[in-house]
């Protein structure tokens, strides 16, 4: 079933079908603690997307080695040297932005996103595949970070980017800057994602009950007329 | 006299037993709440002005609207006349500072009425108050203006625009209980006046909506914890007495720690819960950084509400002692 | 705990409208025997009987047309004169149809009684026999054969025998004009029941709003200081086995347990007065006396009727049913079955059919529970009504057990009181069904 | 008093779940039983306990004075990691029973941020071994309530008419997201 | 109110009134986003030892139930009582080795070998008390 | 024992492996790291001292401050950094003194974690422009609601009364711990 | 800067080493044997857990199958398709995988049941309706039309018609028989999907009474039984099909008077 699934798939899944955040509810602490602005969040993500991409290409290559009883503790590790070099570059080119993620790039390390990925797929399967998977997968996170990120941007403190955007006679609403908004946005962002998916299962459902029906009267038809 | 076949013409109802009900509905609970709610609405309007029914108008009108558009959208029954968005609405009216502004207010009702209450699933699902859910929202969001005082209408030179728990906070100034008692103070519209509040409070637990023991529980539990620490220092700490009347500690008491929906249902519960908020109320008050506590303290015990009711539950009839 | 009440009683409980003025004051009127009567073979708790009559017998008044079958079941008797036209199924005011034998009355009034026997000497042995033979059961709603209850487990050490005097349910006057009317009787079935259970304690627990009959009965115990009357304020559901006993002697009877096991024994007015009926003038249980009130009945009266009789033979003696009548109901209005076939029969057990129009039911606009806690106050038996029936509903029945759904006893003082008006009896009713299903089946495996 | 507000800080007003998101995982997870959630929290806090002494050692003791701060996430790892192990081989040797009932939260401690956050911020903030102690005390503390009041409301949230797109993770984030909010009145205590 | 914790699962091994169930991942799990470290590898399953007193046989579905207050004292046991003596230990250690340069770390180690000793003198104790509180099976499933 | 060794070298190699790359990285990344920390108290210092042109830190086991020299080598005055509990947690101050530490030349915040868009306006200007020539003697004070009558007073911001507090009583320990290193003669 | 290296290196593979140690050591104690089978077989199941197959959650059913102890095909809501799969990683033949699908054996909807006299309120709900003297219909064994079962069905199988009788929507339906657990008159019960012929009702009262509740009801004359040769049996005056005798043939669907039993469709429903 797996074999031949495109390797277009393979990346694209992690968007929308299989996306860290909003279906596997992985990789939350980030996801709530850093998308005050649009930066932290496209920073936070990228930060993650380098580890993922890179430990799941080595722990792919190198999967055949690994004795199945050590297999999660060697990923951490290669995760953790992974999230260790991103942490010194940041901070070393980036130090603004590595003091407002604070101790949330470390955290990296044990981001469900990270190890589930190298759990669930890159310990099964192509370096390539993984490399896809992987791509995918940050690429999904980087949506929901840079959207949570914007939307707590944008009303709690009415810029985008640091740009303003909004009039200043809109008054900004602190809360949404502060943790509570994390929790409320993200938990309605989710709520959102799903009520989506709901309507199109809904109005699938509703199409093979409609053909149900239009079968059904084909049936009786043929019936009187028998 | 009327007269008809054994078996009448029209249908006869088919229910469970028992085939009796008490006169006690939802509904004329919740208008008797409403009716409460009118001493301290009056008392508003004389202390801050006419333009304060505007701002419980807007948010009586916002609840019920989202209320309303929620349940259409759920494709639910609507239930706007059962009086519970009214009252979310009122709450959140009369606990807003006066002259705020009416959009901000718009907000705190939709928030109240759509997180506070309709995400858990509606009237007697949710697990916390949702006006004091609207308050809190609002005063998180805009922090300024939520505490941005007015002076009362009939001001005397002594009085500030600062609410009495603020000028003890910051300025160690103690408002003496009189004009707390009658409202002359600044404050939440419908917070000042402990005298309207008293009127619709009682009224409450004579009609039996309200039970005595929450408003009992929370004021003995005040006297305590207060009292306690007035006791070791009275210079530094207020007295007891100061603590009931000042800020929203009675209004809170009979219309928000008193909601059927987020207060325990087993009356030991009942005691823990009044006993608690007065608790946190006073730890908040006296160490916290903010200078009213109420609206934080019956938020967090509303949120141990399952758990009080899980180890209350009283023995079953003829259990082992 | 703060306003103590110096009346017995037990905590929690309602007091609806009593309603008892309809026909608290009207004696006990006979009908006439009607046309065709329905008999069903199960009119107590367990096995039902075994027909002994086939179609096309002709039977006597009094006569035995179906046996015992089994320890928990009970015979039933002719109570009429005539032939059996056919046996089939047909409604019962249970509201599920039960096995019936139908019999055409034939007017003739030939009654087969059994011997009759002296109060004084009978022995216990005598009177269990007679009171098994007699057909009789609980005149309390469960009708639970009544020779069960009178043979206690030989381990059990029995105290004391209550009468159930209470009649806590609105409207019901049966039990209070038999108080009024056989005052000398009832006592002397109260000591038949002592003699037989072997103890010499007896009690008559009353509620306080019945004050003529404490007073008959205060007089008619005056020579017997064995039996005591006890006064108990007026509450629903005073009746009920357990509250009678707390209220008496303040012993809880333990969820699961049964009476006996607090060492008492509690019968209803309408049994001790049927045992009576059986041992005194050995007759056995033919009839049935019960209230027919509401204000949707014409003539609201106190009858006595022979089981058997349709209901709606027995509306139309009352006058037949007003326009704004909305529901029937057998048995009082807390725990009684609304009718829908009023070819359903009278049975030994019932004690009032009652017609209720709108104005008396109260019904509101359901709403989703609001948590108040009301439910909580007034269940006699400290459960949590409000979680058991949501439980119940997203069956949840491993949660509903823990919280012991199966001690409810359907007493309706929850649903009474609810503001929300849920039917929270039907759905611990449903959870209570099926967790006890579910205690059977893991008692089987 | 130092202690005193580090106990409190950690507990209370910077709770590790309510604000700084730490720990959300197991807290989204948390079964409905309010006594497996306490156990839950007593196994995490002792980890955390131990973490505390054990990072705190390594950090100051070893990775500081030989100028191995860079280590410090990929040590802490698999020292928390080892030290997940070692507790929950001792405790399976000690009382096999009691391992087979409550072991299972012990693997899913190893990888709660929780622990590696509480390791990495009690070298940030240059505590001492006794603030340290103490400080992943109070997040533990911490940690255990949320945990606990959590488990009560969702308790309650089974039997509510959540709307279906909300059910489940989403309804629990907006629960903490109150929470948080209600949490607020304790800002400003320290 | 006493809660009751529920599980569901089969029967691997039995000895002398004891058993061992594996137990069904329950529906929740499926919800937990820490699932993936609940079962590191799929080798690992979820056995519980429970009390047999009726008599489960291997290969029986059963449901086991656990008193909440047995889990609440079994971690007690297993992690308050040492948390505590840890941290008695480490407060005591500071006042005993206060001369030392290094005294956090003594009072440290000496904090975790009080502890260590706990758990030594827990082995060989009441491993009757231990058996009382195993979760007990309570019903047998016999539909397949 | 063959698996056993296998699983302990596969670890092991692991490890090492990661302990040389990383030890490289941080060859490179290290001095990097240094010399931003460095850049940003140099930083903080000259934005306190505006006519600061070199300085140099005074060795001090209670607080951190750094002497202020301009172009000419001549004392200008002194850049302290004080810390201490704000509203939700530490907050660090930098603040530039005069030559007797009577006189607030500015400060500047350098790490806070308060309440955003409230207690956060203590890194506003409007809010540090007031410390700008402020008196210290005796103490900095605060005044609430109203407009500051003395030199030595500033007025707190509406709505973080307790931040505003909380900075003003950081400086003022920092100010009396200064002091008493001057009283020593140190500075 | 050497030094530091050599430190770190000996740091990281020291951890390493003791850690692997610990592993190894745990692993060497903890260990419990599991055929690698069963991990495969439950990646492949649907893992709906919605016991269908009659195992407690898909794992359950993976560690049947392994043992021989239930049929690759079981599952009912993989199909053909994961019984294939299954098949091959146990390198077994399969059977053919039949569908089964739900029948609801009443007929007795809004239109042809008679209603009683009076009308029920109370719970929506054919659990809760059961207990109110049976609901709105007077016959005790028919469809309750409170719609338990389409609440139930996890995969929106199933809708209420206008004759408020439950339809199955077979194209949707997975065949997990909750729908039968939920009805409390028993009238859902799982057959293959190419059975065509079924006595639509479950009334089991005498002749006369089922004539009196409802115009579709079997009035248990016993027509078809006498002519079907052994296919048709009548138990409590209700027609029981016996399959595996059944022939279709000889069943005089036209003398049925209310056409209860009844041969449906002649479409082919395909098994997905």
């Amino acid at each position: 079933m797996k074999a031949n699934k495109t390797l277009g798939y393979e990346y694209i899944k992690g968007f929308w079908e299989t996306n860290p955040v909003l279906k596997q509810v992985l990789g939350m602490c980030p996801t709530l603690a850093v998308t005050v602005s649009v930066m932290n969040g496209l920073a936070m993500a990228l930060a993650t997307t380098f580890v993922l991409v890179f430990s799941s290409l080595l722990i792919s290559s190198i999967r055949k080695l690994i004795p199945n009883q050590v297999r999660i503790a060697a990923f951490i590790v290669v995760i953790a040297t992974f999230v260790t070099i991103a942490d010194l570059v940041m901070k070393a080119q980036f130090p603004d932005l590595s003091k407002a993620l604070g101790p949330f790039v470390p955290l990296i390390v044990v981001n469900c996103i990270i190890l589930g990925r190298a759990e669930a797929f890159a310990s099964k399967n192509s370096p390539f595949r993984s490399f896809l998977d992987a791509l995918g997968n940050g690429t999904g996170f980087l949506i929901v970070l840079v959207v949570m990120g914007g939307i707590r941007e944008l009303i709690g403190s009415r810029t985008l980017l640091g740009y303003q955007i909004l009039p200043n006679g809109f008054e900004p609403w602190l809360i949404m800057i502060l943790p509570a908004g994390a929790f409320l946005t993200l938990g309605l962002l989710m709520g959102l994602a799903n009520f989506y998916v709901d309507k199109k299962k809904r109005s699938e459902r509703e199409e093979l009950i409609q053909k149900y029906r239009k079968s059904q009267n084909d049936v009786e038809v043929k019936g009187q007329e028998a | 006299m009327e007269t008809t076949t054994v078996n009448p013409t029209y249908k006869l109802e088919l229910t469970s037993s028992p085939h009796v009900h008490s006169r006690w509905s939802t509904k004329q609970a919740m208008w008797f709440v409403v009716i409460a709610l009118i001493p301290a609405l009056i008392s508003a309007v004389i202390f801050f002005g006419q333009y304060q029914l505007l701002i419980i108008l807007t948010s009586v009108v916002f609840c019920i609207g989202t209320e309303y558009l929620i349940k259409k959208i759920r494709k639910r029954k609507v239930t706007v006349t059962d009086g519970s968005a009214v009252i979310t609405g009122l709450l959140l009216g009369l606990i807003l500072p006066p002259n705020f502004s009416l959009s901000s207010t718009a907000i705190g009702a939709v928030f109240a009425i759509a997180v506070g209450k309709e995400i858990f699933g509606g009237l007697g699902y949710n697990i916390f108050n949702p006006a004091l859910v609207g308050r809190a929202f609002l005063q998180a969001a805009f922090p300024v203006a939520i505490t941005t005082w007015t002076k009362p209408n009939f001001a005397v030179d002594t009085v500030t625009s600062a609410t009495p728990l603020a000028a003890y906070k910051f300025d160690k100034v103690f408002t003496s209980i009189q004009p707390m008692f009658f409202g002359n103070i600044g404050g939440s519209l419908g917070e000042t006046s402990a005298l309207a509040i008293l009127i619709g409070g009682i009224f409450l637990i004579a009609v039996g909506v309200v039970n005595y023991r929450v408003p009992l529980a929370m004021i003995l539990g005040m006297i305590l914890f207060a009292g306690i620490f007035w006791v070791i220092d009275p210079v530094k700490y207020p007295n007891p007495l100061f603590q009931i009347f000042a800020g929203g500690f009675l209004f809170g008491t009979f219309f928000m720690a008193t909601d059927w929906v987020t207060s325990p249902i087993t009356s030991k519960g009942m005691w823990i819960f009044g006993l608690g908020i007065a608790l946190l109320v006073v730890v908040i008050r006296i160490f916290g950084g903010l200078p009213e506590g109420v609206m934080y303290a019956i938020l967090i015990m509303n949120s141990v509400v399952p758990i009080i009711n899980r180890y209350t539950y009283p023995k079953i009839f003829g259990e082992a002692k | 705990m703060i306003f103590m009440n110096h009346t017995k009683s037990f905590k929690g409980g309602v007091h609806p409208q009593e309603q008892k003025e309809l026909t608290e004051n009207l004696s006990f009127e006979v009908m006439p025997n009607p046309k065709q009567l329905i008999i069903p073979l199960t009119q107590h708790l367990g096995k039902p009987a075994k027909p002994v009559v086939k179609k096309g017998s002709e039977v006597k008044t009094g006569e035995i047309i179906a046996e015992q079958d089994g320890f928990i079941s009970a015979p039933v008797h002719s109570p009429v004169s005539g032939k059996v036209s056919k046996i089939t199924v047909g409604s019962t005011v249970t509201g599920f149809p039960k096995d019936a034998i139908v019999i055409e009355s034939n007017d003739v009034n030939d009654i087969v009684l059994m011997p009759s026997l002296d109060p004084g000497k009978v022995s216990p042995e005598e009177i269990r026999e007679r009171v098994k033979l007699a057909g009789i059961v609980g005149q309390g709603g469960a009708a639970f054969p009544t020779y069960v209850k009178l043979s206690p487990p030989a381990d059990k050490k029995i105290e004391i025998v209550i009468i159930n005097g209470c009649e806590c349910e609105p409207y019901l006057t049966r039990d209070y004009r038999y108080m009024v009317e056989r005052t000398n009787d009832l006592i002397i079935g109260l000591r038949l029941i002592m003699k037989a259970v072997g103890v010499n304690k007896g009690a008559i627990g009353i509620e306080n709003n019945k004050p003529e009959a404490i007073n008959k009965l205060k007089e008619a115990v005056k020579n017997y200081p064995d039996i005591s009357i006890e006064v108990l304020e007026t509450k629903y559901p005073q009746g009920a086995e357990k509250m009678l006993i707390k209220a008496v002697t303040g012993k809880e009877v333990p969820p699961g347990k049964l009476p006996f096991d607090v060492g008492a024994v509690i019968q209803n007015i309408g049994t001790a007065i049927a045992i009576y009926d059986a041992v005194v003038k050995g007759e056995p249980q033919l009839t049935a006396a019960l209230t027919v009130s509401g204000l949707g009945i014409n003539q609201p009266k106190n009858l006595i009727v022979r089981v058997g009789t349709p209901l709606a033979d027995l509306l139309d003696y009352c006058g037949g049913v007003k326009e704004s009548a909305v529901k029937v109901v057998v048995g009082g209005p807390m725990m009684g079955v609304a009718q829908y076939d009023f070819s359903a029969p009278v049975m030994k057990a019932t004690s009032g059919i009652l017609v209720l129009t709108e104005n008396e039911i109260n019904d509101h606009e359901e709403t989703p529970c609001l948590r108040c806690g009301k439910c909580v106050d007034v269940c006699p038996l400290n459960l949590i009504p409000t979680k058991l029936a949501r439980l119940s509903s997203l069956e949840k029945f491993e949660d509903a057990e823990q919280l012991g759904i199966t001690v409810c006893m359907e007493c309706g003082t929850c649903t009474y009181t609810c503001p929300a008006n849920l039917p929270l009896v039907q759905w611990i009713r449903f959870g209570k069904q099926r967790v006890m299903a579910l205690q059977r089946e893991r008692e089987s495996a | 008093m130092d202690l005193l507000l580090i106990f409190l800080s950690a507990a209370i007003v910077n709770n590790f779940v309510l604000s700084l998101f730490l720990g959300i995982c197991p807290f989204l997870g948390v079964s409905n039983k309010t006594s497996s959630a306490i156990s839950m929290g007593m196994a995490v806090t002792f980890v955390m306990v131990l973490t505390a002494i054990v990072s705190w050692i390594l950090y100051f003791i070893v990775l500081v004075p030989f100028k191995l701060e860079f280590l410090q996430i990929p040590s802490f790892i698999l020292v928390i990691a080892s030290l997940v192990q070692f507790v929950e081989m001792v405790i399976k040797k000690v009382s096999q029973p009691l391992y087979r009932a409550l072991g299972i939260f012990l693997p899913l401690i190893t990888t709660n941020c929780a622990i590696l956050g509480l390791a990495l911020l009690l070298s940030m903030r240059e505590y001492s071994l006794l603030q340290s102690i103490i400080f992943g005390l109070g997040a533990g503390a911490g940690f255990t309530m949320a945990l606990f009041i959590m488990a009560g409301i969702r308790e309650e949230l089974e039997l509510t008419d959540v709307p279906k797109p909300f059910r489940g993770v989403p309804i629990t984030l907006i629960t903490a997201g109150l929470l948080a909010l209600a949490f607020m009145g304790f800002a400003g205590m320290i | 109110m006493e809660e009751i914790l529920i599980e569901e699962g089969i029967v691997v091994c039995r000895e002398n009134g004891i058993a061992e169930v594996e137990v069904f991942p329950a529906q929740s799990c499926e919800e937990c986003s820490a699932k993936i470290f609940c079962k590191p590898d799929k080798d690992d399953r979820n056995v519980l030892r429970v009390n047999n007193s009726i008599g489960a046989n291997v290969g029986d579905n059963v449901r086991i139930e656990i008193k909440g207050k047995s889990v609440l004292a079994a971690s007690f046991n297993l992690y308050g009582i040492p948390l505590i003596i840890l941290l008695i230990g480490i407060f005591l250690g500071t006042s005993i080795f206060s001369e030392y340069k290094l005294v956090e770390l003594y009072s440290a180690f000496f904090g975790i070998g009080l502890t260590a000793i706990y758990y030594l003198f827990f082995l060989s104790h009441n491993k009757n008390r231990q058996n009382q509180i195993l979760p007990k099976i309570v019903f047998i499933k016999r539909n397949s | 024992m063959k698996k056993v060794i296998h699983m302990i070298a596969t670890l092991t190699i692991i490890g090492i492996v990661a302990g040389g790359l990383l030890s490289e990285v941080n060859n490179w990344a290290y001095p990097l790291i240094v010399a931003n920390q460095k850049a940003e108290t140099e930083k903080a210092i000259f934005l306190v001292q505006p006519n600061g042109k070199s300085y140099e830190a005074v060795k001090s086991p209670e607080i951190e401050i750094y002497k202020v020299f301009d172009e000419n080598k001549n004392l200008v005055g002194y850049s302290l950094v004080s810390a201490g509990n704000g509203f939700q947690g530490k907050v660090k101050i930098m603040t530039g003194l005069n030559k007797d530490l009577s006189e607030i030349e500015m400060i500047e915040i350098l790490e806070q974690v308060e309440t955003p868009g409230l207690g956060t306006k203590i890194t506003e200007e409007p809010f540090k422009d007031q410390f700008k020539g402020l008196q210290t003697l005796p103490q900095i004070n605060w005044v609430k609601g109203k407009a500051p009558e003395h030199p030595n007073e500033i007025q707190t911001i509406t709505g973080a009364t307790i931040s505003s507090k909380s900075v003003v009583a950081i400086i003022n320990s920092g100010l009396q711990k200064a002091r008493e290193l001057k009283d020593k003669g140190a500075l | 800067m050497e030094l530091t290296i050599i430190i770190a290196i000996a740091t990281m593979g020291g951890l390493g080493f003791i850690f692997a140690s610990g592993l190894a050591f745990a692993d060497k104690k903890l260990r419990v044997e599991e055929n690698p089978l069963i991990g495969k077989v439950n990646d492949v199941l649907p893992n709906a857990n919605c016991g269908g197959c009659g195992s407690a959650g898909c794992y359950d059913f993976a560690v049947k199958v392994v043992d021989g102890k239930a049929l690759p095909t079981g599952c009912p809501v993989g199909g053909e398709e994961t019984a294939i799969t299954i098949a091959e990683i146990l390198g077994v033949e399969t059977g053919t995988a039949i569908k089964m699908v739900p029948k609801i054996l009443c007929r007795g909807g809004n239109s042809e049941a008679v209603k009683k006299m009076t009308e029920y309120y109370g719970p929506i709900s054919c659990k809760a309706m059961a207990l109110v003297s049976g609901g709105d219909k007077l016959c005790f064994y028919g469809c309750l039309g409170g719609g338990d079962c389409v609440e139930a069905c996890p995969f929106g199988a199933m809708i209420m018609n206008e004759n408020e009788l439950p339809e199955v929507i077979e194209e949707i339906c997975t065949g997990c028989g909750i729908c039968v657990k939920a009805c409390p008159r028993n009238i859902i019960e799982m057959h293959p999907a190419d059975r065509n012929v079924f006595v639509f009702c479950k009334n089991q009262d005498d002749p006369k009474r089922s004539k009196e509740v409802c115009s579709v009801a079997c009035i248990g004359c016993g027509i078809c039984a006498r002519k079907s040769d052994g296919g048709i049996e009548m138990v409590n005056n209700l027609g029981i099909i016996n399959y595996d005798k059944l022939d279709d043939s000889k069943i005089p669907f036209e003398k049925c008077s209310t056409g209860a039993i009844q041969k449906i469709g002649g479409r082919n429903i395909p098994v997905n």
